[in-house]
């Protein structure tokens, strides 16, 4: 199959979008005439024009609530937050505006709308440029929460949150971007909600998304050459998430790790543990383990961040709790 | 179609043209004032329940707005959104059934008086975040230049939402791209509790002038000035200058919300409609250009009957389901899905 | 013992709190004058100057970013954000700036503001203006988060928040201002971070906080006619959160209901529930239950918001499900 | 205490005090050159691990500033601090030990050069959020007023910030309440990788004027100009009347960030060091004032060691250790609990 960065599949799911459909915009710092600060959207200026792609002043508050406003009277926006960290700024146009709109007014309202944010550390960049905040917005009804795994997911996905009829919040890990995989000629789009098992095994689940999941397969590896068959699902959406994929794989493995960059407390990893504790309790054979974040902002020094990101190994020390 | 006028149809004969556009614009504001009254009864009765931020003796702003306004555009609002809803043409009986918590409601009951909204007649919603609908304005104009529809918004807010960054903001945006943005700015001088004198250092057309932004300042409480600006800076959006912003000066006349008991104001005196009522103002005018009071009084005797019959309408609605609310929190499944 | 409302305690625990530190400072729309929108400063601009109590525009971002600088030149500024919901304006200097700044600046700064934040729903404020929003601020490493459920714990909470070292998410829950509840002459104040048993029980324990706490009672009251105790647990605060009562309590009834008017899904009680299906795991008999709102915002009409709003009979189907 | 000044003791006898004075921010000035051109070698040794933003070409700034800075005062900055930091007198060896990301560094290897601070002299943090540390400089000034001690608050912020909410916010605050907030604009004619003109409408002397903010706008390459506008600013703040804007137009000269080749900058050839550096416009006028070559090459020397002293020193500082930084996310519990 043919091989593409990840920035690049992100880039030809816009392209696409937009020449499929004229309401697609694009909003953001630099991703005109720059390309995106991480080259995501480099050419889309010069093939749509600056009406559709539009460089916008650091403005975060009104770019993400104008894109609510656009979304309400026929386009189809997709915004780019350089950093997740700085979607602090736009929290009140996607949470009390975005969100609600359809619910509140009465369904008769749609904002389909994507604010595009990476997250994610490992690049030294230190405690306001790497936050992991998905959950946030896993926790607000009225969003869709994506993040893919994969370049093929990367393309699917974002095509899947352009096509949406709701805001959706679409996460992108920036240690991912200049990363390689297979991206087919014709990838098959699907909708938003189904995870995938990425990874068959039959002793341990491990539930991740994005970034994670490769360090679960590196993980997994080092765990097959001891006779431990580690099952990966890569949950991809968030809101809603997968719980049934996610219960068929615990009724066959009876073991729950959830693992993830964010931090642990209060993170994405919490809800699926506790309806797992709920829905799935009958199947469980042991604790559930969580592996993320340790409780502290992202560091700077190279030193630090390597023992903040969980990697492997930690994602097999949490294995190895809970199959001992 | 301009909505402001399409009222006047049911005009009398025997009005001039220009006191028949009067005498629309006064239907128009007597619809707000009488159905906010009805409004304040029914909070007192407990049958409007939440906050209910009236705009008694400010109608004359979205009326006079409203007079410049063609169907293909759009409107945020803000808190005190009654009278921006019922001057763009939103039908009484559902803005009563909203109000009172029906499932006919606009929003089927789950917003309530802060969140009207008809998208099918661009009224992009009320807002009960300060500020809040500044931004989706600037968006609407964005999509209208996008599809270059000739169309323009129109953003609400008051005196106090000049404090907000996001309105600055937007204040930047709509210059730097030149959107077909009106910003109406209802200056009445207070922001909840408190003066905007101590809230906010700049006059808004200041501020709209440091931004290269057309503004005016004028008499809020005057109908037809309102009007007559509004028109002239729709026809310039219209024409692709770039955004424009109306400071109309007028005065809250009630609480901050029903059941305030005011006891923080030292201008309660003076600001009365005793003094300064946009209706008594607009009527003695209309007498004065040789209108007969009997066609304001079947105006207004009109007026009332068609808020009665939406109170009754909205009485008998029913309660809404939290099942139905549920299932409107994300839209139907996308087919391919 | 005297009785008083919780908009009282909490206004004498600001008097008291700027009577014995000159560093402490009020911030806020209407907290002067008008004595704050929900009556919590009354007296307090005429008592201490309006040098001290401020009443600001509505700048939610600018006033909660000046508390952090105020924080770090010698003052403990104390902001009222009028809603919870309002909050997601100043998002940025809660969590990129306050949050961070001990541990980004080596530990040499200390960030002492606390911000008041009054959530909660049964008000038919609607959608904007009755969120439960503590998930996100629980997931931020560097706040704390303390939400009292009593009179006492009111006057208590606030007064350890405002003498805290670091920035504390202080939450109110707004159907609880004109209550009555106990509060002594003299409250014993204490540090943030301990739960309390609030009522013993054996048979099923329900962790929760807030006003909850008392819809909770009255569940345990009616389950009790039946025979069955419930140990209800008082969380107080949600960041640090005290595991070990809460596994103590679990190590005795073996069996768990998380309350919480927040929603359900990625909300505070999937946290609680996650750490007790790995800690507690070998103490539970049954599944874990979250009861908390559905996965919508908050609706505006009666009908819809006491459907909405998680009580008495919500929990104890909860508990029932826990003990079939 | 002037931080500016007290460079100035170790001045050659034979200067004359004016000279004296430009000879200390010469020196300053040369610091900061030094040890950001050794930064952006470090970086392309894999040294200086992260984002660095140089400021070279717009020293005089933050020198012209701090020239009228006391102990007492307090600063913010933006992501392009070296100059900032360094000028308000932090020592290089942490400075170079945090960028190095080593335990001994300002923030303990936890910040990097996006996050120097140092709370005892006042250095409230580089920052990572445009627009972010305005309001924390707000801050800083209201805790100035209230605790009423004389002294002012320095929020540092690039042309690019003057879009963001919260510095519109801020001048509304800063103005309402007379602060003693000296706000410094650095114009580099740049956001990123986009030309600002593109991004803001306004001046930024007519913003602030439009909040009563009294504004100067004026060549930031010429630091005796800064030093002096800051001085006679400075004067006015502490004198309570309220916040000050200085508007210091300067050249962005290297890219955004070390690595940044800046292929989108037709501007390139324009903006060097050759035809408008503020160093060699300094040692320029310090010949033409009379002071020997050989004393401006002395403090060269003088820097060039203790610049390289600093960056050997990093070289042998300790790699941090995770468990410290977890120790730190929160105080020392307090001692009642
Ligand atoms: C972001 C936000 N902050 C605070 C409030 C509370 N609030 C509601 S209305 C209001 C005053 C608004 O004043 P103004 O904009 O002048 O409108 P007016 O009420 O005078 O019509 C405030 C502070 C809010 N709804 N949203
Ligand atoms: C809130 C926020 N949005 C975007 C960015 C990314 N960013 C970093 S620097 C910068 C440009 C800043 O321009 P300016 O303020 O003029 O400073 P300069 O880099 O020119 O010194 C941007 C957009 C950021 N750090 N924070
Ligand atoms: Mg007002
Ligand atoms: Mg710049």
């Amino acid at each position: 199959m043919p091989e593409a960065r990840y920035r690049d599949a992100l880039n030809r799911a816009l392209g696409d979008a937009m020449a499929a459909d004229p309401s697609v915009v694009l909003l953001g710092q630099d991703v005109g005439a720059f390309g995106g600060p991480f080259g995501v959207t480099r050419g889309l200026l010069s093939r749509f024009g600056d009406t559709r792609v539009r460089d916008t002043p650091i403005s975060e508050a009104a770019i993400v609530g104008a894109a609510v406003g656009a979304a309400m009277s026929g386009l189809r926006p997709v915004v780019e937050i350089m950093f997740m960290d700085f979607v602090t700024l736009a929290m009140d146009a996607i949470v009390n505006q975005a969100a609600k709109a359809r619910f509140m007014f009465g369904g008769a309202a749609s904002v389909p709308m994507v604010v595009r944010l990476p997250h994610g550390g490992g690049l030294s960049a230190g405690p306001q440029h790497s936050q992991c905040l998905e959950a946030w917005f896993a926790h607000v009804p009225g969003l869709k929460v994506v993040c893919p795994a994969t370049v093929e997911d990367s393309y699917v996905l974002l095509r899947a949150a352009i096509e949406d009829p709701d805001p959706v919040i679409f996460i992108e890990n920036k240690a991912l971007y200049s990363e390689r995989g297979e991206l087919p000629d014709h990838p098959v789009c699907a909708g938003i909600g189904h995870a995938v098992v990425h990874r068959p095994g039959r002793d341990v689940t491990v539930v991740t998304y994005g970034a994670s999941v490769a360090r679960a397969v590196t993980a997994a590896e080092s765990l097959a050459a001891e006779g431990i068959e580690v099952e990966i699902v890569d949950l991809r959406s968030l809101q809603p998430w997968d719980e049934a994929t996610v219960l068929a794989s615990v009724a066959r493995t009876h073991r729950l790790v959830v693992f993830h960059e964010a931090v642990e407390s209060f993170g994405p990893g919490a809800e699926i543990a506790a309806r797992v504790a709920d829905a799935g309790f009958d199947e469980l054979d042991a604790r559930i383990v969580r592996v993320a974040a340790p409780f502290s902002p992202p560091p700077f020094a190279p030193a630090l961040d390597q023992a903040f990101l969980p990697g492997p190994a930690q994602l097999i020390a949490g294995v190895r709790r809970v199959l001992e | 179609m301009n909505r402001g006028q399409k009222r006047v149809e049911s005009r009398p004969a025997d009005a001039s043209p220009a006191a028949a556009d009067m005498l629309g614009l006064y239907e128009r504001m007597y619809t707000i004032r009488t159905s906010e009254l009805r409004l304040a009864n029914l909070f007192a009765d407990g049958a409007a329940p939440g906050f209910l931020h009236l705009s008694v003796g400010q109608e004359a702003v979205p009326v006079g707005v409203s007079a410049a306004l063609e169907a293909c555009d759009t409107v945020a609002s803000n808190h005190r959104g009654h009278g921006h809803v019922i001057a763009r043409g939103l039908e009484l009986d559902r803005f009563f059934l909203e109000i009172m918590g029906k499932a006919q409601g606009y929003c089927r009951g789950r917003g309530g008086s802060m969140h009207i909204a008809d998208m099918s007649v661009g009224m992009l919603g009320a807002n009960g975040i300060v500020g809040g609908g500044v931004p989706i304005a600037l968006g609407s104009a964005l999509a209208h230049q996008v599809r270059g529809n000739g169309a323009i918004a129109v953003a609400y807010f008051g005196d106090g939402a000049l404090a907000e960054g996001a309105l600055h903001e937007s204040l930047n945006l709509a210059a730097l791209w030149k959107l077909p943005l009106l910003l109406v700015c209802e200056n009445n001088g207070w922001s909840e509790f408190s003066p905007t004198s101590a809230q906010f250092a700049a006059h808004v057309v200041d501020l709209a002038g440091a931004f290269g932004i057309g503004a005016r300042s004028l008499d809020g409480n005057d109908v037809v000035a309102v009007a007559e600006a509004a028109r002239s800076f729709a026809g310039e959006l219209r024409a692709g200058q770039g955004p424009r912003l109306l400071e109309c000066v007028t005065r809250r006349i009630r609480g901050h919300f029903e059941g305030d008991a005011q006891k923080y104001r030292p201008d309660l005196a003076a600001a009365s409609l005793d003094t300064d009522d946009p209706l008594s103002r607009l009527s003695a005018r209309l007498l004065g250009s040789g209108v007969q009071a009997a066609a304001i009084e079947a105006i207004e005797r009109r007026v009332a009957a068609a808020v009665e019959a939406a109170v009754e309408a909205a009485r008998c609605g029913e309660a809404p389901t939290f099942a139905a609310a549920l299932a409107d929190v994300y839209s139907p499944v996308p087919t391919h899905a």
